[in-house]
Order: C-alpha cells, then sequence, then structure tokens
C-alpha cells in the first residue's frame, strides 16, 4: 500500500507509455503511425520526469496568497524538471512538424507510405 | 457537507468521461468520436475547475480558460477535413 | 486518496488509448486516440502539481499536434488515412 | 479604417482583458489599454461585424430579455432531453425542418443559430441565405410556418430589435 | 456563509448529474445527430453549472468563472454547428426513426438545376 | 524473424532497466541545494511570482534562447520541404465555410489573441508565458485560415514579426549583460513589487518578444502547410 503514491502512479504510466510507444515505432509499417508512435513516447517521458518532480504534500512552485512568502523551499515541488518539460513539448512539436512535413514530401515523390518503400540511400 | 458533495459530483463527472470514452472506442464513423472527443474535452473543463477547488489555487483555472477557448479549434479543423474544406 | 483514485483510473485511461492508437484501422482514429492520450496527461501534470506544464500541454500537445497531424493528413487522401 | 469600428472592438478587448486580470491597478489599465489599442488598429480590418449593432436603449433592453428567454429555454429543453434519455424506450421523433428567418444582418443570424444550437433538440446543420436547416429531436410539425413558429420566433423578436 | 457553500456545491452537482446524463445520451441515442443533441449540449450545461457553482463557493473566483462561462457559451454551439454540416455533407446516415430530411430535398433541388 | 526477436529482446531489456530503477528509487523528502536555492531566492533576486519562469527565462535564459532557435529551424525546415509542392491558389477548391463560422471568426479573433497576450504578459504571476501564449495566437490565426481558406497574407508581415522579436530578444539580452550582472539578466529595470503586473523587471518584456516568435513561427508553419496541392 505504501507503493501506491501519486509518485509512483506517475511513473508507472509514463514507463508503460514509453514502452508502448517504442513498441509501436518499431513494429508498425506505416510512417504516419510510426510519427504517432513517436508522440506517444514523448508524452510518457514528459510525464515521467515531471512525477519525477513530484513530492508529496507541496505545491506547484507559483507564489500568491496561500503560500506565502517564506520558507518556500520547504513548500514547493521541484521547479526545474517543469522548467525542462515545457521547453521539450514545445520542441516536440517543432520535431513532429518537420517528420511530418518530411513524410508528406516522401509521399508526394513516391506515393507511398510504407517504410519498406523507402529503402534506396539515393532517391 | 460540502466536500461531500463535491466527491459525488467529481466522481459523476469522471463516469461521464469514461462513458463518453466508450463511444470514442465503439464509434462506427470518424464524426462519433470527434464528437466523443469534443464531449471528453468540455467534461475536462469541469474535472480542472474542481481539482482547482480541492487545491485551493485559483491559478489552475487558467488551464481551464484555455481548455474552454482552444478546444472548439481542433474539432473545427477535424470537421472542415471531414467535408474536405480545409 | 481521492487522487490517487483520481490518478489510477485516468492512468488506466491513458494506457488503454495509447494502445487503441497503435491498433485502430484508420490513421485519423490513432491521432484523435493520440489527442485523448495529451489531454488526460495534462490533467495528470495538475494533479502532480506543474500547472505549467498542463498548459503548454493543453496549448500545444492536445491542440496544435492533432490539428498539424490533420493538416497533412488532408494532403494524403487515401483509404486507409 | 473605421473609427466606429475600431472603437467597438476597443472596447469590447478592453473589457475581456479587465475581466481576465479581476483588478483595477493603473498597470493593468495601462498595458490592457496599449494591448487594446494595438489589437483594434492592427486587426480591425478582420473583425468589422459588430457595425451591425444598434446602441440604443431599447436594444440594452432587449438584450436583457435576449439572455432571460435563453437561460430559461436552456433549462426547460434540458430537463426535456434529460427525460427522454432515461426513458427506456428512447421516445424520439428526430428529422431536418427549414425554416425562415426574418435576420438580414450576419451577427443576429449568427446568434439566432448558436442559441437554437445551445438548446438541446434543436441544432442548426445548415444556413442557405435566409433559410435554416434544423435538426429537431421531436417532430411536431414538418410545415415551414408552424416550425418557425415553434422553434425561431421566440429568439427572433429580441434579435430584431438588436440587430435588425 | 455555510448556505451560501451549500447552495454552490448543490449547484455543481447538478451540473455533474447533467454531464452524467449527456453522457448517457452519447452512447443511447441511434444517430450522430441525436448524439449531438444529448450529448454534447447537455454535457455544456453541465460544466457552466459545475463552474457557476465553484464561482458561489469562493466568490473571488467569480470572474474567472464568469469569463470560462462566457467563453464555452461562445464557442461550443459553433463547433457542434460545423460538424453537424460536414457529417451532413458526407453523408453519415440518419437514424430509421427520422420523419423528414429537408436538408437533403434542398441539396438535391440544387444539383438538378446545376445540371439544367 | 531475427527482427521481431530483437525487438523482443531490446523492449525486454528496457522494460527490465526501468522496473529496477521503480524498485529501488525513493522519493525525495525535501528538495536538493538547488532547487532550494532557486524557491527560496528567486522572490527578492529576481522578483516573479512563479518560479518556473524565473528559471526558464533568466536562471536558464541560455536553454531558452537555443530552444528558440530550434524552434526557428524547424519553421525553415519545413518551409523548405514544401517549397516545390505549394500550389497556385485557383487550384485549390474547398468547400466554403458557412456562415455562423465566418461571423464568429470576426467576433473570437480579438478576444483569441487578447487571451494569448493576456498568458504571456502575466507569464511571472500565473502559470504560462511566451510559448503558450503563442500557440494560442497561432491557434487564433489557424481561426482565420479555417473559415477562409483562400485567403491571401502577407508572409512578409509575419517574417517581420518574427525577426524584430527575436533581434529585440538578444538586444535585450546584451543589455542585461552592459547594465546588469550577466547576459539575459532581468535586473536592469527595477524590480517593483512582487505581484503586480509591473514587476520582476525585464521577464515580462523577454516573454512577450518570446510570445510574439513564437505565435509567428507556428502560425508560418500553419500557413505553409495550408498552402499546399490538396489531393484528390
Amino acid at each position: 500500500m505504501e507503493y501506491l503514491t501519486l509518485q509512483n502512479i506517475g511513473l508507472v504510466t509514463g514507463f508503460m507509455l514509453m514502452l508502448i510507444g517504442l513498441y509501436g515505432a518499431l513494429t508498425q509499417k506505416n510512417i504516419l503511425r510510426i510519427i504517432v508512435a513517436f508522440t506517444i513516447f514523448d508524452a510518457g517521458l514528459n510525464l515521467v520526469i515531471v512525477a519525477l518532480s513530484y513530492i508529496k504534500g507541496r505545491v506547484a512552485p507559483i507564489i500568491d496568497q496561500t503560500t506565502g512568502v517564506t520558507n518556500l523551499s520547504e513548500k514547493f515541488v521541484d521547479p526545474i524538471p517543469q522548467a525542462l518539460v515545457l521547453t521539450s513539448i514545445v520542441i516536440g512539436v517543432g520535431v513532429t512538424g518537420v517528420m511530418l512535413t518530411f513524410a508528406l514530401r516522401m509521399f508526394k515523390t513516391r506515393h507511398s507510405l510504407d517504410i519498406n518503400d523507402f529503402k534506396q540511400t539515393k532517391w | 457537507m460540502v466536500e461531500i458533495i463535491l466527491y459525488i459530483a467529481g466522481g459523476l463527472i469522471l463516469l461521464g468521461m469514461l462513458t463518453a470514452l466508450w463511444r470514442f472506442v465503439k464509434g462506427p464513423s470518424s464524426a462519433d468520436r470527434i464528437m466523443a472527443f469534443d464531449a471528453m474535452t468540455v467534461t475536462s473543463i469541469a474535472l480542472i475547475a474542481l481539482i482547482a477547488f480541492f487545491n485551493n489555487r485559483i491559478i489552475y483555472l487558467d488551464v481551464a480558460l484555455v481548455y474552454g477557448l482552444l478546444s472548439f479549434t481542433g474539432v473545427i479543423v477535424i470537421a472542415r477535413f471531414l467535408e474536405k474544406g480545409l | 486518496m481521492i487522487a490517487i483514485i483520481l490518478a489510477i483510473v485516468l492512468g488506466l485511461v491513458m494506457i488503454s488509448m495509447a494502445i487503441a492508437a497503435l491498433t485502430a484501422y484508420r490513421v485519423r482514429a490513432a491521432v484523435l486516440a493520440s489527442g485523448i492520450v495529451s489531454l488526460i496527461a495534462s490533467i495528470i501534470y495538475l494533479l502532480l502539481a506543474a500547472p505549467d506544464v498542463a498548459m503548454t500541454e493543453a496549448a500545444i500537445g492536445s491542440g496544435l499536434t492533432t490539428i498539424i497531424f490533420f493538416y497533412v493528413l488532408n494532403k494524403i487522401r487515401r483509404s486507409d488515412v | 479604417m473605421n473609427l466606429k469600428n475600431v472603437l467597438q472592438i476597443f472596447v469590447l478587448s478592453y473589457l475581456t482583458w479587465l475581466a481576465l486580470n479581476w483588478s483595477v491597478h493603473t498597470d493593468v489599465l495601462v498595458t490592457g489599454a496599449i494591448i487594446s489599442v494595438l489589437i483594434a488598429v492592427l486587426l480591425c480590418s478582420q473583425c468589422s461585424v459588430l457595425q451591425e449593432v444598434r446602441l440604443t436603449p431599447k436594444s440594452f433592453a432587449y438584450a436583457f430579455g435576449f439572455v432571460g428567454v435563453f437561460w430559461i429555454e436552456l433549462f426547460k429543453s434540458n430537463f426535456d432531453v434529460a427525460r427522454r434519455v432515461l426513458t427506456p424506450s428512447l421516445p424520439i421523433n428526430p428529422g431536418i425542418v427549414e425554416v425562415k428567418t426574418r435576420l438580414k444582418s450576419n451577427i443576429g443570424k449568427m446568434l439566432l443559430a448558436n442559441a437554437i444550437t445551445l438548446t438541446p433538440g434543436t441544432l442548426t446543420v445548415d444556413i442557405l441565405g435566409d433559410r435554416m436547416f434544423i435538426h429537431w429531436i421531436d417532430v411536431s410539425s414538418t410545415d415551414i410556418n408552424e416550425a418557425t413558429h415553434a422553434i425561431v420566433s421566440k429568439f427572433e423578436k429580441y434579435l430584431e430589435v438588436m440587430y435588425g | 456563509m455555510e448556505i451560501r457553500m451549500l447552495i454552490g456545491s448543490i449547484v455543481t452537482l447538478i451540473g455533474a448529474i447533467f454531464i452524467f446524463l449527456g453522457a448517457l445520451g452519447i452512447v443511447r441515442m441511434p444517430d450522430l445527430y441525436n448524439r449531438l443533441q444529448t450529448g454534447t449540449k447537455a454535457s455544456t450545461l453541465g460544466t457552466i453549472l459545475s463552474i457557476a457553482g465553484i464561482g458561489i463557493i469562493n466568490p473571488e473566483w467569480a470572474g474567472k468563472a464568469f469569463i470560462i462561462i462566457s467563453f464555452v457559451m461562445m464557442t461550443n454551439p459553433v463547433s457542434s454547428h460545423t460538424l453537424a454540416r460536414g457529417a451532413h455533407h458526407i453523408g453519415i446516415p440518419l437514424s430509421d426513426k427520422t420523419v423528414i430530411d429537408k436538408l437533403q430535398e434542398a441539396e438535391t433541388e440544387e444539383n438538378k438545376e446545376d445540371q439544367i | 524473424m531475427y527482427k521481431n526477436m530483437f525487438i523482443i529482446l531490446l523492449l525486454a531489456g528496457f522494460g527490465l532497466l526501468l522496473g529496477s530503477f521503480l524498485l529501488t528509487h525513493h522519493e525525495y523528502l525535501s528538495l536538493p541545494q538547488l532547487p532550494a536555492y532557486y524557491a527560496d531566492n528567486t522572490a527578492p533576486e529576481v522578483g516573479a511570482a512563479n518560479v518556473v519562469t524565473a528559471v526558464v527565462v533568466t536562471y536558464r535564459g541560455f536553454d531558452t534562447l537555443g530552444e528558440v532557435t530550434i524552434l526557428f529551424v524547424a519553421a525553415s525546415l519545413i518551409a523548405m520541404f514544401l517549397k516545390h509542392s505549394k500550389a497556385p491558389r485557383h487550384d485549390r477548391h474547398p468547400r466554403p465555410s458557412s456562415v455562423i463560422l465566418s461571423t464568429s471568426q470576426k467576433l473570437l479573433f480579438p478576444l483569441i489573441v487578447l487571451f494569448g497576450a493576456y498568458v504571456f504578459a502575466n507569464g511571472h504571476l500565473t502559470p504560462g508565458g511566451g510559448f503558450q501564449g503563442g500557440a494560442i495566437i497561432a491557434t487564433g490565426f489557424l481561426l482565420l485560415l479555417m473559415a477562409n481558406p483562400q485567403a491571401e497574407f502577407k508572409h512578409g508581415l509575419l517574417n517581420a514579426i518574427e525577426s524584430i522579436s527575436g533581434t529585440s530578444y538578444v538586444i535585450i539580452g546584451i543589455l542585461g549583460a552592459i547594465l546588469g550582472l550577466g547576459f539575459l539578466d532581468n535586473r536592469f529595470i527595477s524590480l517593483g513589487q512582487l505581484g503586480t503586473l509591473f514587476s520582476a523587471g525585464a521577464i515580462p518584456v523577454i516573454y512577450s518578444l518570446i510570445g510574439l516568435k513564437v505565435g509567428a513561427e507556428l502560425s508560418n508553419i500553419l500557413h505553409h502547410l495550408n498552402e499546399v496541392q490538396n489531393e484528390e
């Protein structure tokens, strides 16, 4: 029962999402489905990092009337992983956009979405 | 007393979300799935407001505000995709 | 305690939606399922006391990523897309 | 670049800004004024929609009447639909009917369609000119005039004064 | 004080009940248009009532709650309308109980005029 | 066959790694040294109420600069990939939108842009900031494209907003280095009182510039994607 904390639930969910996403990226044939699996992997990774920063009974690192201004290091959760994940999500959408346009370009040249049709190194 | 009523409300909202999820899994056409997605986003606004109340932080309501203003664009994009209007 | 039950239910939904995204017949259903994964992830971020990340996930992960996917799917009209 | 239009967009944005911040400090007022002016001046060509609003005392009174009627209808039809959902035999009688509207302006049509859509039981499917096609969960009449009377007219008489 | 909080929580509970009924409608109704009617609309009213209840419990939150309610009421009908229009255009079927479909007739009339 | 075995082995190994991590890790009971420093000293040193914003903009400002650069590179790559598959406007025949959508777009567009401005101007007080605000502005732009897919937009305006805000961001960083204590330091403007809109020195200015830049970049991506030839 002592294993049933919010942090462990977040970690287990994130790990499961990462495994599912990795499995999908390795086994799918369709390029678009591979990209979907990548986004799922991304979501799981972000969830793991945020869950690692959580400390039981503490509040979000934003000062307002309910927190006061003293002894903040004993009230707040870790802010650094949150800042990292914030940047990671924004970069994730950029990378997804690049992958998708690349897939679109490949479809326009070959009229196929199967990853096995793109084995040549020069096209 | 107030908290117990709100717990029951939260349970009902979660149950509603799961019911909408059933339509998402089953939905015969894409439009049904999109509708279930829309219902889940609208429902999650209420869930976020309840979480904000239990944590006693007004700043959490900003997240609900984002969902309230932006969730409809996703539905519009998919609807226009279906009718080939993109 | 309530938060833990909520997190367990939402986590189970997330995992089942991720599996559904891999097994769906059409790509558009897979994209919608991954959108639901993002939607529920943002609620879990709120439970984990990270409202900044929740807002980013709401605006970008659940909104813009799905939108860009559908823009590209619009240009690739096939029977299985 | 119409001055009335710019002023209306400015007032709309400024009120929204004040409600979002929910404080009247000097810095909030100044920043809101700057941002609202930028939005109104730079983007006003995209949003010239409020010009059709009539700004008379009568239209304000009718706006309150519209909101009141709308909320009453919302609750009434919600309980009606809840009863239908809970009945095991599912007593529905759906269909798409055609109604006519007398409203001319675009924003009036939009508000009418949104009010119809937000009340459960009726859903605007399409608009072609002044013909509106409405999905109705309990079709009591397929005639245009009777359907118009049953669905549209209770909102229309308020909107007609506000927008013409 | 106590009375106000009780009223607020009961309003939230009514909203939650509406959300649940709307979700039930999504599962039970026979075709897409009826599901849109019961599901999305009832969920919208339920969300509005829930947020209004939260705003009644904490009066300092009333401004934000009002903004959320007005945004939801402005945006939600637009997406429902667009979805219904698109679905009718690509020919998602209506249920067997349907009495009449005037829009179909209007579209076929237009197509005839085009052909002539 | 060998490939499947390899995949299964890889997944099993990865799963074992994650599982052993899960069993051996211990939850922190107090913050480590660096986060504790940030949590205690953000209010007196930087003046921001949101510690995450202080970390993103000031303490780890270089990372944010790099991130904005990555987003810029991504937008340029997308423009380069799609350069040859653009279609002239009269070749695309999207179904026109209804009166309701186009009218409500005109009503909602200023409100969405205003909400984006609220999110990035209040980044140091509430959750949110430049990236979220930029995404919201891009969504408003998307609504414009939805209501009228054939509309003519000037690429020049978006590019100008992007480059001007990017240059100003770097200039403010250098100003911080000259007048303050280091690159991207926010204390060359007075800090003000904690919790008001004009506080935290240069953080609101920097985050507004980031918001404009991110919004222009994401809008640019959407616009490029909109112009590609439709497949029949």
